[in-house]
């Protein structure tokens, strides 16, 4: 792993972000502040940091309903995000979207999406248009287990791989759709042997590991640019919450859960840190409080925002 | 009479109907273990077993297609699809094969399946989970599709949708969850293609259906305080529409306000309107007017939200329009 | 002005666009090599080159969601889906995606796509091969969709379309492939929302769009002779709709007679009824008609097959029926 | 192989009958008595007939756009099917359905499918309901290699896999969909492969040879009725015509198309007969004779018989 510390301490930040955003979310969720439905990326967060620290602004990503992780992840403005998720004028959408749409197509986030596996094609279209222009450009289409039965996870995948375009698949595998376990939802156990029936690679790799994940990433960005199209990664990870704010998980094994919990890819990544020399426990404890402080100024800014206007309920449905 | 929650209403129809005839079995996403992310099946599987109450994966046309394979072979599917919103990705299995099938085959088929699920916005679900499409539904020769107002008409109307032989396109309202009402007890079927009269009036004809009808229920109230007498139908099934329920309330009122909550281009306010305008044109007094939701996606913020759908205030405006 | 062929005018038009625009490419089915089932796109691939006109697989949902992600990158995708019918299958593409996309983002993209598709019964195709769906894409806010009857209306409403930088529905219908006309050369585009007043008249007006344009001509025709004047107006863009052409119309002939191919229940001659009902009420001397096929699928047998489509005599009727 | 000399016989006359069937639409159609679509399967024969053989008029399956093969094999009328060619009232579905829906629920042909990849998941319903009634009977779904690319081909087989249901998944990979060759519409050589991607066993067998296709089939019935499951099974095959009646073709190598003919699995099977001594030309050239015979009375049938009366357009879209 040839990172330096700089980019080391990005990643711990990122993931710190991505957490605390998503506990603050909880938090004004439960106080009744938020509307609509809640997905919360807790517990998953070296995935979209793993493999986004492979990206630049002019790489893109396609997200799902539990998309905060990835926005974060990619560079999205937390203040937007957090005043869209409070349906504000200065959101990312102006307040249209809410959770589940949040898209920045200036840093390459073309949108998160309420519709389960409805992200991957649109990837597939958007590596289309970076080969068509010439660009060096990569594409990442995450998605979940449950996704991965959805007929436009294997429609994209096998476009992409007759059309060999920079996509890279990330398949988030926590292990249950919705309510339903990966053994009743399919049969196999890694979702990488999928790439199989489209003769693109597969991966498994440890979705709470940051490292494991950058360095799958790495590898399938690379072979993207350098047109030898599209990869499969699947990252093993697990959702420290239900499915939505309001779940009441009676499908979930406290057992598997404590054991998940025991995994929880932060306090890991923080162990790796300091033993490897790259930071103090207080430096860390530095870059929580700081993250801390930008979320509480997020809320702020959102809380202080201004509504929509009633009358934009009309704009944006047509471009002129 | 039973009190009960529109959802209660639901889960216990399926349980009767499960209980009387051991063809009928649900199938769907999260309907298992999870009873339905609004409870709408909870305790079914521990009653009925995995057989007849199967957690499937997030494939909705395999969902379907497995509904319109068991019914040709005489099962009697309820599929659950949480939000019509995701009826798109499975609309082939709907459109083309659940609609189609018994034509096609020149009548060897019956394809008994009901399609639960919900429509509406309100709880700041957004574009893409806060459509109400059924008119798209209502397109489809074969496909019945019915809509449910009140814990009393979801088991008249969801037993009969069980119990009828043909694709019936069963639409809850997803803000209507809690709505408490009397259920009638024991066996109690309302006919599929009965529209009903849920307030008598002289001076307009009110109709609508689904949530809206409460909304039309208390225009009518404050229209009643400024001397205008509403009646208000909901009728419940829009495909077979009681075509002579609508004419015969015009006879009286000779005015026409259609309530919906889909966006009003193509709603299905539009084919009652049309209907109206060519079956009940002599009956008229005034134009009809539609009040529905501008052409526009279903926005998130709550502010949005709320001037997106049709309020009572817009009714009532509609109704004063046409004196 | 050239004379060609309803297809040659696809062909040729695309062919125009892309030798303008380097943007516009086109994805679909059997579009390359074989240049398309009946030849809309023939030659194309070896003007173009296989990155500019690529050949899919069987997979819907993919292509049109390669067309939302290219188009929300700048390029101008023509999507080829063969047969209105199968737009079933990829629905959550163009529904949830496609039309939502820049509202869901307060505007941040534009969705320049094209979706070519044609409709229509008559040659036999049967249930999953001879509807007319397009009203299903007028229910959709964000999605524009245009029907063109002539070679000359194919080259000026597929101009416009390629050109808008909005989600279009351009709907062909199978049965004119062959139908020759003048065609304007040069630059030539048909604004959409513009309907054509095909012939001029006082007595009643005839509306429609695509292949019953013609049929309707020819009612008028045999109308004239029996003393009706009949103006047949084809609205061409279903969505926006020239309101304005239509009340004008009826502002001079007082009667209203909607043909379409599709079935009548929820059919966008619903919609244009019930604006009509609305804003066209003092207007009106009579009921509004409509002429549509009867609520069942398409048969096969020719002669069932005939029975179904809307027929010359049929519109005739309707229009007598008023006077 | 242990199948009797009558089995060997009925094998080789089926195939032949659906041939003949096949030439004589054919000429029909280009003589303009036939109305629509026709999509020929000459050339494929051996697929249809070998798997039938091994179902009974309990199993059921689903068909396709190329689907009189599959009808023939599996017991239809041929009268009715030619009547339904002609659109009569006397045809399997009285006229409605044309070459695209054929059907017979009697000896469990739940209908071809004009919609590539529809059949798939119907045949899923049939076997789920085949459990749940606890027959012991199996489905056959049939489909294309064009087909194996929509999303229907890959909820199905996942929704098989998890259920464990009674289903036999047989591909019929003639290499082209419509005009485009498999090598551009997937990477992938043996479709067989993408039973991995649900643990399914995947199997590919020379699908001009009616035997092997009858193995694998049997293979798979017996694991099926076993409660072992559903199989994939890919038959290698060609379509000696165009896509439909009318196509020119532009697209075919007359190369592969040579080759392939050679391979053309009627005479193949006729050369095995003789020569293992189950039949002399002459029997097989009486076979040919008498199917011929049943073709002309067939279309004797369908064009002597009524068209349907105009007012059958409205029946039978609702049960009552
Ligand atoms: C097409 C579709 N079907 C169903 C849903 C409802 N739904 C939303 S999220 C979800 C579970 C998704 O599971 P997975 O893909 O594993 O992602 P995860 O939530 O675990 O991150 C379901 C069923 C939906 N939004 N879209
Ligand atoms: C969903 C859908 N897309 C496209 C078509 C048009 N179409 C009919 S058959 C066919 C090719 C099918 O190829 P394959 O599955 O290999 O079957 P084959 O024709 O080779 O037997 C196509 C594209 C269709 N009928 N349905
Ligand atoms: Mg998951
Ligand atoms: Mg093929």
């Amino acid at each position: 792993m040839n990172l330096d510390r700089e980019k080391m301490l990005n990643l711990y930040e990122n993931m710190v972000k991505i957490r605390e955003f998503e506990e603050k979310a909880r938090e004004l969720m439960l106080g009744g502040k938020l509307a609509g439905f809640l997905h919360l990326y807790c517990g998953e967060e070296a995935i979209a940091v793993g493999v986004c620290a492979n990206l630049n602004d002019k790489d893109c990503i396609t997200s799902t309903h539990r998309g905060h992780g990835h926005i974060i992840a990619k560079g999205g403005n937390i203040d937007k995000m957090m005043a869209e998720l409070h349906g504000k004028a200065t959101g990312y959408c102006k307040g249209k979207s809410g959770s589940m749409h949040i898209a920045d197509l200036n840093i390459g986030i073309v949108g998160a999406n309420g519709i389960v596996g409805a992200g991957l094609p649109i990837a597939v279209g958007v590596a289309f248009a970076m080969r068509y222009k010439k660009m060096d450009n990569v594409v990442v289409a995450f998605f979940g287990d449950g996704a991965s039965n959805r007929g436009t996870f294997h429609e994209a995948l096998n476009m992409a791989s007759v059309l060999n375009l920079p996509v890279v698949f990330v398949c988030e595998n926590n292990h249950f759709g919705m309510s339903t376990p990966q053994s009743v939802h399919q049969k196999i156990k890694d979702i990488s042997v999928r790439g199989t029936a489209y003769d693109i690679p597969g991966k498994t790799v440890d979705g709470n590991d940051v490292l494991a994940v950058y360095e799958a990433a790495a590898q399938a960005v690379s072979r993207a640019k350098n047109g030898q199209g599209p990869s499969l990664i699947e990252c093993k990870t697990w959702r420290h919450y239900g499915h939505f704010i309001g779940d009441p998980e009676p499908y979930k094994d406290p057992e598997e859960q404590k054991k998940w919990l025991a995994r929880d890819p932060i306090p890991r990544f923080a162990k790796q840190l300091i033993e490897l020399n790259y930071a103090t426990q207080a430096e860390l404890d530095a870059i929580k409080d700081s993250v801390k402080e930008k979320i509480e100024a997020a809320v702020k800014y959102a809380q202080s925002s201004p509504d929509p206007l009633p009358e934009d309920v009309f704009s944006d449905v047509y471009a002129e | 009479m039973a009190k009960m929650s529109y959802i209660e209403a639901i889960k216990e129809t399926q349980r009767a109907e499960m209980q009387r005839d051991p063809n009928v079995f649900i199938a769907g996403e999260d309907v298992g273990v999870m009873g339905s992310a609004f409870g709408q099946t909870a305790g079914l599987l521990k009653e009925f077993g995995p057989q007849r109450v199967v957690d499937t994966p997030i494939s909705e046309s395999a969902i379907i297609g497995l509904g319109v394979g068991a019914a040709a072979m005489g099962l009697r599917p309820i599929l659950v699809i949480d939000f019509i919103d995701f009826m798109a990705v499975c609309m082939d299995e709907v459109l083309n094969q659940a609609s189609k099938l018994r034509y096609m085959l020149g009548g060897q088929v019956k394809i008994p399946l009901v399609i639960r699920t919900q429509i509406g916005a309100g709880i700041g679900a957004a574009a893409q989970h806060s459509q109400s499409l059924e008119a798209f539904f209502t397109h489809m020769p074969g496909m019945k599709t019915v809509a449910a107002a009140t814990p009393a008409d979801i088991k008249g109307l969801l037993t009969a949708a069980i119990r009828d032989d043909n694709p019936v396109m069963f639409i809850e309202h997803k803000t209507l969850a809690r709505l408490e009402g009397d259920v009638p007890e024991g066996d109690y079927v309302i006919p599929i293609g009965k529209a009903d009269i849920k307030r008598k009036g002289s001076d307009v004809t009110i109709l609508s259906w689904s949530a809206m009808v409460h909304k039309c229920l208390a225009a009518a109230e404050s229209l009643a305080q400024e001397g205008i007498n509403a009646e208000v139908i909901d009728i419940r099934s829009l495909v077979p529409l009681d075509k002579e329920c609508i004419l015969n309330s015009l006879g009286k009122t000779g005015r026409l306000v259609i309530v919906h909550e889909a966006v009003e281009t193509s709603g299905y306010g539009a084919e009652i309107a049309a209907m109206v305008a060519d079956q009940g044109f002599d009956l008229l007094d005034a134009p009809i007017k539609r009040v529905a939701a501008p052409f526009t996606p279903v926005p998130f913020s709550p502010v949005l939200e709320k001037e997106w759908v049709v309020s009572e205030e817009k009714i009532i405006d509609a109704v004063k329009s046409l004196f």
